[in-house]
């Protein structure tokens, strides 16, 4: 992939050099890699490891958001959350994505990506809002340029065309950095907002976490193609594949991304390999499509190990560093605890205060009829048989 | 188009289920994985597919098995895109097949509306019936399980305004069987609801009793009947699906009380039972029509409209409704306010003026 | 968000209105045109875009010359996909804008339903008012054009049943103008339907002082406001959109026969005019309610619902609805069957027991 | 373009020869063309010039498509029609589409692809009934095996996916032949139906009737690739590019896709470069948007012109065979002129028959009440004010 791309795309019949054009917008062979499994550094023609400090930066948020992940996780079994999509083993495509942007960027995160959220500066007490049930979103999107957890697979993405194209007819320098899985890049509004991303020419970075499953679904029934970062051609925009388990590697592809992007070089789309280690959610059952030992394999390739070794190698990092980033990460767990644990207050009358700037009679008429119930009685717990 | 119900007798071999063979308690996901498994058996041309329904067997568990026994080609995944399930189910009816499809929550079936609205509903009327759609959409349907957004609305409305579809819901687990069974074996397009929160609740059952005798007819007895559900004097509860078992809870609780109240449950929304629900308000003079959807105009503003109009000079009192609030279908910790509750509807049936008339 | 009255009234010199200055005769597509030109002139957030807007100015014509005017940038043309422009919408709100969008017919507008339902509809309320949308969905809207298929539903009733969207449906030249412009300057979303068969309808108007009008106030007097549009005394018609001249033509035919029947149109459909609507019918004692869309579960199916509801003793007789006929909109040369018409709402009102009863 | 592509595509990041895949699905570099403007054979290394009275039998039925555009825009002229969107220009398309199929095969046409329907053998009169305005659809799409005409752009695409399937589950051999329009292809629709052919394998050959128009919307603000066909890529089949005007070009790289499709091959995308001569329907304006010295440019590349040379310079054609075709294309047009000057005989009922196998009971009382209106008088044509 050639990093700088024309505004303008020769077009259909008249296109002087299509073969150009198709170098420059199809993937590399494989994907991009910069640190392996094994924590060795493997060089690269065109992408640079970051610079030292900043990875180890981002590895102090991937151990943070490994440790979110577990205390989730044990929030929902104790029954303190309703639900929880865990990003265990793509921890390093969560952290990459909130730390390539900057203050005045976007994130269009959907609804695994809580720890992308979390580490982009939102305080997971209101992130976890959604999955514990007392609201369907908690923190404010505009404060934090943090868009809600997309629920509707996709369809974010065209919010996410939106703003970006909003801050380029106001002279915003913002870039978005819009998330979403491999199996809602089947969707018709995956094409769609891929399609008005290049006619627009906005400045948004999708980035596709390819886990492999779409809860039960493999990627085989998903898409044959020969990757879905070749569907970006189709756009006319550039498509990567980066190893989704190497922070390093998805760093400096998202960082060149970015950096197109806010140079006015317009969209591009990545494919980030990676895996979903746990279930679907904690209501699935993975035991019925997938063995242990596909999940097994992957064990190696965990993104945590392998830039700890880096780190170490290089002297980055040493006991004492990581002594600092495992209390940290416990003391993120001990807020998720303390806060999961109080049992929130919940108003009501909230189900009308919202749904219009200005409620309707209809709405007063409705409020007053709850409020009426309420006040000659306390709500049953079990209203519905 | 071959005659299905031929089909059916035809290719029928009750030996062949490897099923409950006496009564004993069964769920409502359990009937409905059963109606699956026998029509799939009994027809050929019945193919099932969806989002997770092969291997995984839904993400509701209805679909358990069928992969495992009918086949990859009988019971497949698809790529995850709505309208694509919807648009292959059209082609797959033209060219002779019966599509199951589920839509894995209610929500999740709206970037489909375009093929059902603009197709599937119309497409035996504009090729004046040269095509047939003998489609079945299932929708896990409605709240009250703790979902999280989007996985708990209640879209029968849209569905029911849509000229071409037929929309049931079934409300007992004998009825998710054999409605189910109905309408596949239908010739036009059915959106078939199932409530979520039902799915985990039983009735005592023989399901191999159940196949033998809807298999032994050709009628479709529910579609376009409703049921009452439960008998009364003094005022007629009009529910369907998930909101059956509330307004029978409230009539019990009513009857505690001294008061008789009547339950229609309406099951098929479309074709509705004029005759029954119209004879029950007759006799009752009251009524409240209850509902979890929003009830801003919406299937239970119609059942209301259909009363008045009908039975106007029996009505002691308006007809009214206990529906959800005309508010987006609430997070888990606010949803119990929410839905139509037994109290709320004991109370609406306290205001329909008992009393005399100042 | 920005305060948008305060913008409105900043932003706006009437003087560089290239504009009517005196009453001449207005159409109906040319007032909403003007008013698409005055809200983005009051306005710099205010950008316009949808299939065909730009250029050719919309088939309709309504975005005629807004490019010219004002730019790409501020009116242009998408890539061909409902969902994308209705998506691209809701981010760029999101982003400070306040978008218009047109569904070129709608039909065409079911593939952006998700994103209307599931987003445009919830976002405000999923974020408790900290993301507000003040997106204006454009539809042109219902038949009697002679238009081939998919090119005359009515699908007011999928949007008003969503909780979360403001539904208007004008049906005046000047209503046109003003409900449009207040669509835009309001903060939530709004459906805003336009009837296609009045697009050439005619009224002698002075659009400059409706502007001046206009931004001279904050008000949105339209939205949630029925008006009385023929005051009468026997019955009442309640009507929006393209069945407001219906139920006009059918009142004055009625006169002649010696009926007065007062016509209310409802312009606002959500938020719905309880008082003006029971105000009418507690006075007439008897209602019809007309509207274009198939009847079940529809809009007409809410109204009827509410009359009885709130005005029950007042009525001598069951309110009825003269609406599309539950089947897909016809074709050219069968759609008078379908729409309700002068004779149809006339037999309607003879029905209304004016006899006493037995 | 190779044209056997094997059943299964090699997928991510373990793709052994990506390079080689990439190949077997790019489009080729410029649009396929065997016969040029001025009507000379121009070769090509992959694909062959048709067999000559094949050639010479679909030029009949190009002239012919010609008459049925223009006796079709004539009759919307004298109001016999609601509405025309005119093919003029496009006929090779649908000629080519019309026989490159054989009987057990599907044709799913646009409202455009009147004149491929009528090329298919539907009887003109009822293909017209739509567009005259008296039912949605005048023929029966199973005897002909084709689909209605779709309005609702790209939803036609997935029900012949799903015809296809259908077919392959059944062990037929057929293939399906859909037609879409450049525009279309922006719609989430044309992804779903595009990707799921693919995952399914299903004997599709989706054509793209490029005519640069959506309405007034140019290509270049509908897509920004470097043509439609590289959208093939991104759903893992072959994409091909082929000069729309070109009858013999069209007839050959159909010919090897449907072949391929009939084999097993799965599916594959064409790209047709045509042009939209003429307005978008008798209700568009198109001065508003282009100037006549666009549309002038294309008159040379005329689709007839051309092959009227070829075939004469080849000796396939002579004046006594230009006259009987000439003569053909006559009937056709009385045919036409014949049925739509006889106003159709519509039934009311009608409204009610179709919608349900059954009536309901509210389609019953509906009908009477229409029944009753009249019975009691003949209904006013001016019902709506
Ligand atoms: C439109 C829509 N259809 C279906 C669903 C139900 N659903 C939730 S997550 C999921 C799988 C998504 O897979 P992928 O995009 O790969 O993301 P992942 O869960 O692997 O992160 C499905 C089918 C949904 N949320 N939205
Ligand atoms: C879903 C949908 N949106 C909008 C329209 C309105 N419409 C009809 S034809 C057309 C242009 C289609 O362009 P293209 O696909 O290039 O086909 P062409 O008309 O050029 O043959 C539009 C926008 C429609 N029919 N369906
Ligand atoms: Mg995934
Ligand atoms: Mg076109």
């Amino acid at each position: 992939m050639i990093i700088s791309i024309g505004n303008t795309m020769a077009h259909g019949a008249t296109s002087p050099r299509p073969d150009l054009i198709e170098a420059e917008m199809l993937p590399s062979a494989v994907p991009v890699q910069l640190v392996d499994p094994a924590g060795a550094h493997t060089p690269h023609d065109t992408y640079q490891l970051p610079a030292g400090d900043g990875l180890l930066d981002a590895y102090r948020k991937l151990v943070i958001g490994r440790r979110i992940n577990d205390q989730a996780n044990a929030l929902v079994r104790q029954g303190r959350m309703a639900v929880y999509p865990s990003s265990h083993g793509q921890e390093a495509c969560q952290v990459a994505a909130a730390v390539v942007i900057d203050r005045q960027d976007w994130l269009f995160p959907t609804y695994r990506d809580t720890v992308a959220v979390i580490t982009r500066g939102v305080d997971p007490l209101e992130v976890l809002t959604l999955l514990r049930g007392d609201w369907h979103s908690g923190y404010d999107p505009l404060e934090h340029r943090v868009a809600t957890q997309a629920t509707p697979l996709a369809t974010q993405l065209l919010h996410a065309v939106g703003v970006a194209h909003a801050a380029k007819l106001k002279g915003e320098d913002t870039v978005v950095l819009a998330l979403c899985g491999d199996g809602a890049t089947s969707e018709g509004d995956f094409h769609e907002a891929l399609n008005f991303a290049a006619v627009f020419h906005v400045p948004v970075v999708f980035l596709i976490q390819n886990n492999e499953y779409a809860i039960s679904v493999p990627l085989s029934s998903q898409t044959v193609a020969p990757s879905l970062a070749h569907k970006a051609i189709g756009y006319g925009m550039p498509g990567e594949r980066v190893d989704g388990n190497d922070l390093a590697a998805l760093l400096s592809v998202l960082g060149v991304a970015v950096e197109r992007a806010r140079e006015g070089g317009g969209p591009s789309l990545v494919e980030a390999h990676t895996y979903r280690m746990q279930a679907h959610t904690n209501a699935d059952d993975p035991s019925r499509y997938r063995s242990p030992d596909d999940v097994e394999k992957w064990i190696p390739k965990d993104p945590l190990s392998r830039m700890r070794i880096y780190l170490r190698e290089v002297k980055l990092l040493d006991d004492d560093g990581e002594t600092r980033i495992a209390a940290e990460a416990e003391e993120m767990a001990a807020t998720l605890r303390d806060g999961l644990n109080t049992d929130p207050v919940v108003d009501p009358e909230d189900l009308f205060n919202y749904v219009f700037t200005e409620k309707t009679s209809q709405l007063r008429e409705q409020a007053d009829l709850l409020r009426g119930e309420l006040s000659r009685e306390q709500p049953s717990e079990d209203v519905t048989p | 188009m071959t005659d299905t119900t031929e089909r059916v007798l035809d290719n029928a071999p009750a030996s062949a289920q490897p099923q409950t063979l006496t009564a004993q308690p069964v769920t409502f996901a359990k009937a409905l994985n059963a109606a699956l498994a026998d029509a799939m058996e009994a027809d050929t041309s019945v193919v099932m597919f969806g989002e997770d329904v092969g291997a995984l067997g839904g993400v509701f568990r209805i679909t358990d098995g069928l992969t495992a026994r009918f086949g990859t080609d009988r019971c497949f995944d698809t790529p995850l895109a709505e309208a694509g399930i919807m648009g292959m189910a059209v082609g797959m009816a033209m060219n002779g097949m019966r599509p199951v499809v589920e839509m894995q929550f209610d929500a999740f079936a709206y970037p489909a509306f375009e093929q059902v609205v603009s197709h599937v509903a119309k497409m035996p009327n504009r090729t004046k019936g040269k095509v047939k759609l003998p489609i079945v959409i299932r929708i896990p349907y409605a709240g009250g399980i703790g979902g999280v957004e989007h996985h708990c609305d209640s879209s029968e409305s849209y569905y029911a305004h849509t000229p071409g579809l037929t929309v049931l819901a079934p409300a007992t687990v004998r009825d998710a069987y054999t409605m189910l069974r109905e309408a596949i074996r239908y010739p036009d397009p059915v959106v078939f609801l199932e409530p979520k929160k039902l799915y985990w609740s039983k009735e005592v059952l023989d399901l191999a009793e159940l196949r033998e005798t809807f298999e032994a007819s050709t009628a479709a007895p529910s579609i376009g009947r409703a049921v009452v559900a439960r008998a009364g004097t003094d005022a007629t509860l009009v529910a369907y699906g998930p909101s059956v078992p509330t307004a029978m809870a409230a009539a019990a609780a009513a009857a505690e009380e001294g008061r008789s109240l009547e339950v229609i449950d309406v099951r098929s929304i479309v074709p509705f039972d004029d005759d029954t629900v119209c004879a029950s308000v007759r006799k009752t003079g009251r009524a409240v029509v209850i509902a979890e959807a929003p009830g801003f105009a919406s299937v239970a503003s119609e059942i209301v409209a259909r009363i008045q109009e009908r039975c106007f000079h029996s009505l002691a009192a308006p007809v009214r409704r206990v529906t959800g609030f005309d508010v987006p279908y609430p997070s888990p910790k606010l949803e119990h306010f929410f839905l139509p509750s037994v109290d709320r509807i004991l109370d609406t049936v306290d205001e329909l003026q008992w009393e005399d008339q100042a």
